[in-house]
């Protein structure tokens, strides 16, 4: 319906991270303070039942525009594959904001992610930086074909290879896997064969981080011997943070992608004009700078307050 | 003695009828039951949409991968063997398909290409299979890791895009023509030529009688002077282009070649031709059972989306709904015998 | 003498270690009936088997109308004209009877079945034995076991066969069905047909053979015209004793009432069955196909579902007891279906021969391999199983050995009732003499037999009482000595005076 | 005639215990060429590091979790039956670790709760197989779906993490005492304490035999008087518990409850199984073979990571040994008869 009266349904790519809850509280924010405004949101919060899914996110986008909500926050698998789901929404004139991973078309109407690749080019100077600029490297990738890590790979290879030429990385094409436990034992191997010579590794996301500290930890290379650089902030990989056991987190703000998300929808239905692109930030957090209120709004997410 | 054994036979051979008609509707009364359990526990609104005509296309076309795997499944269940790799073959010709177009070929020779290939996988699990006689399982759960490998290796590790150019003519297969009428996507209408044309193959030619035989006694067809070999081999080829569409549905239905895609798919399929009534010891089994068993699985879905329960909550509900539409077909099987 | 229909010269075979067939050699002519005799294990299956190419031979020749005949695939003997019909049933359970009938041979127009035309050549080819009324559509599962022989039967009848193969094709089927087999048999044989006929029932064979080859321990041993006379030295070939032996007598009496079964009714058969065991007696039952004396074992012991009626152990009820519950109060079944139901084929002999009743070889749950390699070594010689030992692969054996194992594992858990479905089925005569030897001492300790059979002169010979079943209710049941094979025969028809 | 036997029965006796010889070393076989085929084409740098004590260890520790999967896992397929929740159910069971340990429980309690709730759902399946005879493919393929929507739900869709003191004694199960030594992680032993048990119990119980029988035949199981389904109930439970304690070991691995673990790992541990020599169809496998099994697997994972193979690489070269492995088997099983 027309009017103050909305249902939006959010569609994060997976549910069971962290990152994804940060999304979901950033959105029940948003509802919570326009409920204050007067409007009636129904938020729904569906993803797929595996993170790697396209067919299966195609389908909860579709059943969404068959079910006529008035708008829906995607955060897409793929850049491509919901191409085509997305413009039918926007075809039957259901708003669809996209955010933290691109879509391949324009016919979304507003983009509200971290500027994934230049989170990549932040991880690898913070760790060539720790390494005075030489020294050996390993890079664990994610897994086959999701956007957002991949371009942080793309990232942080660009400025590995063209800004510290000294710096040699010695592995960089093993999949850890969707989970914490394939990036445990993947990593655990390659540390069998390359922990005696590797001074720095770096992971694109949060299971590859914890994965990469835990397989550390077992080898007693914890603590900065060798150093660690991770991405995004969950709890077990800010705890390692604190304890030095990773040295560096590149940290995004997912509440503020499921805040803005929901915001602009209702702009959208009150055709009030909103952003293209939207970019939430992203920046290296230490153990150094951690307890700065700013990190500390990033590493510690106020969850509890806004889910249940 | 003729008239002496006339009443018990006959009774025989009216049970058998009257089962066989209770066996056929058994698929259509748990389809009948799902959708409407969600007609009485769905709000007004809710339902008004999903009740609609528009969402019933939605639901056939998000059913056409899994329906056209089913049909090349039932085929192999009812030889009493099994397909693991089913998700594999998807996912490999789906991205074979977009290399193709990617690199300039036409659709009619990517089309070919895909149907073969699926084809001589399939072709491959039935020579290991057939002349080395293992297991099913053990053989295409090996072809799984095969399969998604070369999967891989084809895509070089990430999607296959697709020149702009190129999006329309490939997603017309499963594209909606018409969304506020009532024509279907063309793949809809492809799913049930052939599931026709196979349910006569099935149980009407010579082929489809010896697929029953083989997975009820293999070993009393090949006395029987049944080429059995050679009968496995072609239902896994066979199943293995039905395989090949699949892709080539989920292709254009992605629009692109992921692949990581149809994970896992195979057990959805396992799961719609045993809803449909197939046994997996083998020897029974139907494709329009299949097919309501495919469309069941998708309405449960798409149900438990648009009624905006929890992820859990849908793999609890659906996990439940495999065992108990088996276990009711059990229980009215067990009661036409009595 | 012109080139005989069949010609089988030095033939071998191995499985493994076991030598099942070392020099056999074999001639039939065209349009004869040529009986092949021995003992259990033999060889006689392998080497029919290896004619119909379900199995190759290691060694010499085979020659078929004079050119010589070695098929490599059953399909090819099949073309070549060599039908069979197996020992073990082989039909296809969830196909109907005209599909197992046609099976192979379909009637066909371009891949597709043509349906009238199979339904015709199917009941053309039941009709020969006189069971047309067997419901075509059917699955045969749900078939007894000897109407599904006679489908068998019927399958090999399809097309025009030079040789017929007989693997004991009456072991499971009564006199009635037997004697419409044989009106086909000979039909078949003026027709120019050769058929090779295995059996167990020297009588049989004398009735229908012209010739005879004798089979021991894989070698032929003996050949000739099938006469009368020639009949006591088939004897000593085989068993090394005479005919006269065959039924022998123990003498037991009869005590008080064990069991008692009034109106037992099973799901479409048995209908009100009543009769009572008493101790120390052997219950004979006889009947026809589907007469549903199966069925009443199995309601009785509780592998079908009891709907009605009242049975009842030393007095106190046991209706609807379970298989266990009939084990622990000592009652055994036999089955008739060893392939199926009777053995677990992929297991050893001791598994087998021990399973009902482990205790014997077992401390504090666990098995002592020794003491159940002695004891399944032991009950294997008090029968002669033919085998390598206790160890070996059940599905090894050859039929009647399999069989023997299956009665001796009642003999083993030491039953006070034995319920015996078809217990000599496939048996040979001399080890058929011993399992007689064997139920006599049993009736003598005292104990109780339930002994179906359809074959009559053993159950006349050896049975204290006998019931005749028919349409799933007992008829009459008298004393042995009161019965002729005609009278029973008359009663399982339902043509007797009442 | 007997004296005239005995020469050949002496030569067949040996024969046979040659082949009961042969069948144990199959899986050793597989495993000895997967190490000499990394042995050979490993560069010697990697081969030092690889053929070392501490990566041996280290194998050992990744096989545990698949390895008590696959003791329970024997015994079900033995029976005849399979089971296709364990995934799930290892994932349930951490999490529900996690999450009681999170609110305060003890460890003790923790570890009797995570070997109940394993325990528990296999008498669930148990039950649903053994008392309506449904067919434990569809049965536990349910359950899949059912057990990990369960735990989602217990997780609340996030990993359950720890407070930092409770981390050293809950990953004491699966923590190396002494990485530069020669002692195992306590897991280990806990492994190789229950495969002899349950191998013993297997062989030589009645209770193993009546498994057996029934895998071999179930009719038959019936007719001996074997209660056929409290002791489907019962390996199904039993083997409920091994699942739970391999979630257990799981937990202590991960010192976290992950609601997304052990996806798939069921596929894994039935290929273990059957590498290690038993069938699909029953009544054939054993302990023994089956750890061998699943140290195969563990040593190709570990070996393709560390000699720097492209995953694709690795998912093609495992799927190919599962099939070679299997098709050894019946090989050598067909040429010892001969
Ligand atoms: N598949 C097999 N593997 C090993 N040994 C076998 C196999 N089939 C038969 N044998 C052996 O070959 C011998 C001959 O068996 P066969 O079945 O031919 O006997 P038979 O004469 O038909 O006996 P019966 O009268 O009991 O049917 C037996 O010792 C049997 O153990
Ligand atoms: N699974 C089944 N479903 C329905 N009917 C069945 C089934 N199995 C058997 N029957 C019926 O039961 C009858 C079998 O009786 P059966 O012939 O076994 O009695 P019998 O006198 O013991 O015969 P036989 O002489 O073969 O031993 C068949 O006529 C068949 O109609
Ligand atoms: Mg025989
Ligand atoms: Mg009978």
């Amino acid at each position: 319906g027309a009017g103050k009266n909305l249902t939006i349904a959010v569609i994060p790519k997976g549910t069971s991270h962290e990152f994804w809850k940060s999304i979901h509280a950033g959105a029940v924010k948003a509802k919570l303070e326009l409920e204050e405004q007067g409007y009636k949101i129904n938020l729904i919060w569906k993803g797929p039942l595996r993170e790697d899914d396209r067919d299966q996110q195609i389908a909860v986008v579709e059943n969404f525009v068959a079910r006529r909500v008035d708008g829906i926050v995607l955060a897409p698998l793929d850049s491509r594959a919901l191409v085509a789901p997305v413009e039918t929404a926007q075809s039957v004139k259901i708003p669809v904001v996209i955010i933290d991973s691109g879509l391949k078309s324009d016919r979304y109407s507003s983009y509200i992610a971290t500027d994934n690749y230049h989170g990549g080019q932040l991880g690898a100077e913070h760790l060539a930086n720790m390494l005075n600029g030489n020294g050996k490297v390993i890079l664990v990738r994610y897994q086959v074909g999701s956007a957002s890590t991949e371009e942080r790979e793309a990232g942080f290879m660009n400025v590995m290879t063209n800004k510290f030429p000294s710096i040699q990385i010695i592995s960089q094409n093993q999949y850890a896997g969707p989970t914490r436990d394939s990036a445990y034992k993947a990593v655990q191997d390659l540390l069998n064969r390359y922990g005696k010579e590797v001074n720095g590794i770096f992971a694109p996301c949060e299971p590859v981080t914890i994965g990469i500290m835990m397989a550390l930890r077992d080898m007693g290379k914890a603590g900065g011997i060798v150093k660690l650089v991770g991405f995004d902030a969950g709890t077990q990989s800010v705890e390692g943070l604190a304890k030095g056991d990773v040295q560096g987190l590149v940290v995004q703000n997912p509440m503020k992608m499921g805040y803005l998300g929901v915001k602009a929808i209702v702009d959208i239905s009150q055709k009030k004009p909103v952003e293209k692109k939207v970019d939430t930030g992203v920046q290296v957090v230490t153990k150094e700078n951690m307890d700065q209120p700013e990190k500390r709004d990033l590493l510690y997410p106020p969850l509890d307050k806004y889910l249940k | 003695m003729k008239t002496e054994h006339q009443p018990i036979l006959d009774e025989q051979t009216r049970r058998v009828n009257l089962q066989q008609v209770i066996n056929l509707l058994g698929p259509f009364l748990i389809l009948a039951f799902v959708v409407m359990f969600f007609a009485i526990i769905m709000p007004g609104e809710v339902a008004d949409t999903f009740f609609s005509a528009y969402n019933f296309k939605l639901i056939l076309t998000q059913t056409v991968v899994v329906a056209i795997g089913s049909i090349g499944m039932t085929m192999i269940i009812v030889s009493g063997g099994i397909d693991l790799s089913v998700g594999s073959v998807v996912a490999l010709t789906s991205v074979l398909g977009a290399v193709l177009i990617k690199s300039g070929s036409s659709m009619g020779m990517m089309i070919l290409a895909v149907l073969a290939t699926g084809g001589l996988i399939g072709l491959l699990n039935g020579v290991i299979i057939s002349v080395f006689r293992m297991t099913p399982f053990i053989v295409t759960l090996g072809m799984l890791g095969i399969a998604r490998g070369l999967t891989k290796r084809l895509a070089d590790n990430q999607t296959v895009n697709l020149p702009d150019i190129a999006l329309p003519s490939v997603g017309l297969l499963m594209a909606d023509p018409d969304p506020n009428g009532y024509f279907v996507a063309p793949g809809i209408a492809v799913v049930i030529d052939l599931a026709i044309i196979m349910a006569l193959v099935l149980n009407h030619s010579v082929f489809g009688r010896y697929i029953f035989a083989i997975g009820s006694n293999e070993a009393t067809a090949r006395l029987c002077g049944v080429r059995t070999r050679l009968v496995k081999l072609s239902v896994y080829t066979l199943s293995g282009v039905f395989f090949g569409l699949a892709g080539l549905m989920q292709f254009s239905r992605l629009r692109q070649g992921d692949p990581s895609t149809a994970l896992g798919i195979e057990l959805d399929i396992i799961a719609a031709v045993v809803i449909g009534g197939a046994s997996l010891n083998g020897g029974t089994g139907s494709i329009l059972g299949s097919m309501i068993g495919a469309l069941t699985m998708a309405v449960l879905r798409s149900g438990s989306t648009q009624i905006d329960w929890p992820n859990y909550v849908q793999e609890i509900i659906i996990g439940t709904v495999i065992i108990l539409a088996v276990g009711l077909d059990k229980w009215r099987q067990s009661r036409g015998r009595q | 003498m012109s080139v005989p229909r069949l010609r089988i010269t030095k033939v071998k075979k191995c499985f493994g270690a076991t030598q099942a067939l070392r020099d056999v050699s074999l001639v039939v002519g065209s349009g004869e009936v040529h009986a092949l005799i021995g003992e259990n294990g033999a060889g006689k299956s392998t080497l029919m088997k290896i004619l119909s190419a379900a199995h190759s031979a290691d060694g010499g020749e085979i020659q078929l109308d004079g050119q010589v005949f070695a098929p490599a695939t059953p399909l090819e003997a099949r073309s070549a004209g060599v039908a069979m019909i197996y020992q073990e049933l082989s039909l296809v359970p969830h196909l109907s009877v005209e599909e197992n009938i046609l099976l192979g041979r379909e009637p066909q127009r371009l891949g597709w079945i043509d349906r009238s035309e199979r339904r015709r050549l199917a009941l053309a080819a039941l009709a020969k034995l006189n069971q047309q009324h067997l419901p075509l559509k059917v699955p045969v599962n749900q078939l007894s076991l000897a109407q599904q022989q006679m489908v068998e039967i019927a399958r090999a009848l399809v097309g025009s066969p030079r040789v017929l193969i007989m693997d004991e094709p009456t072991s499971s089927l009564t006199q009635v069905d037997t004697k419409n087999l044989f009106e086909v048999i000979l039909r078949l044989r003026d027709s120019g047909v050769s058929i090779i006929y295995i059996s167990h029932f020297l009588e049989e064979c004398l009735e229908l053979a012209s010739h005879y080859t004798v089979l021991r321990d894989g070698e032929s041993v003996g050949m000739g015209r099938m006469t009368r006379e020639a009949l006591p030295g088939i004897m000593r070939l085989l068993v090394g004793r005479e005919l006269s032996e065959v039924y022998p007598r123990v003498p037991h009496s009869v005590g008080a009432t064990l069991l008692e079964v009034t109106q037992l009714r099973g799901v479409l058969k048995p209908r009100n069955v009543s009769f009572q065991l008493r101790a120390g007696e052997i219950l004979g039952i006889a009947g026809i196909i589907g007469a549903g004396r199966t069925e009443t074992l199995r309601a009785l012991f509780g592998l079908d579902p009891q709907i009605g009626g009242e049975v009842k152990l030393r007095g106190s009820s046991c209706n609807r007891a379970t298989p266990r519950a009939w084990l622990q109060k000592r009652v055994g079944y036999l089955s008739e279906n060893r392939k199926e139901e009777g053995l677990m084929l992929g297991r050893s002999i001791s598994d087998n021969l021990l399973l009902s009743n482990l205790h014997p070889c077992a401390t504090g749950g666990f098995i002592n391999r020794r003491r159940q390699d002695r004891l399944a070594s032991s009950w294997m010689s008090t029968l002669g199983v033919k085998a390598r030992n206790s160890a070996q692969n059940i599905s090894d054996l050859s039929g009647g050995n399999q069989q023997k194992v299956a009665l001796g594992r009642l003999l083993h858990h030491d039953a006070e009732i034995l319920l015996l479905d078809e217990p000599t089925r496939g048996i040979d005569v001399g080890s058929k003499a011993q399992i007689y030897q064997i139920i006599g001492q049993l009736a003598a300790a005292g104990k109780s037999v339930i002994f179906i059979s359809s074959y009559l002169p053993e159950l006349l010979g050896v049975c204290d009482t006998i019931g005749v079943m028919c349409r799933g209710t007992i008829r009459t049941i008298r004393p042995a000595p009161e019965w002729t094979e005609h009278s029973i025969i008359a009663t399982a028809i339902g043509q007797d005076e009442n």
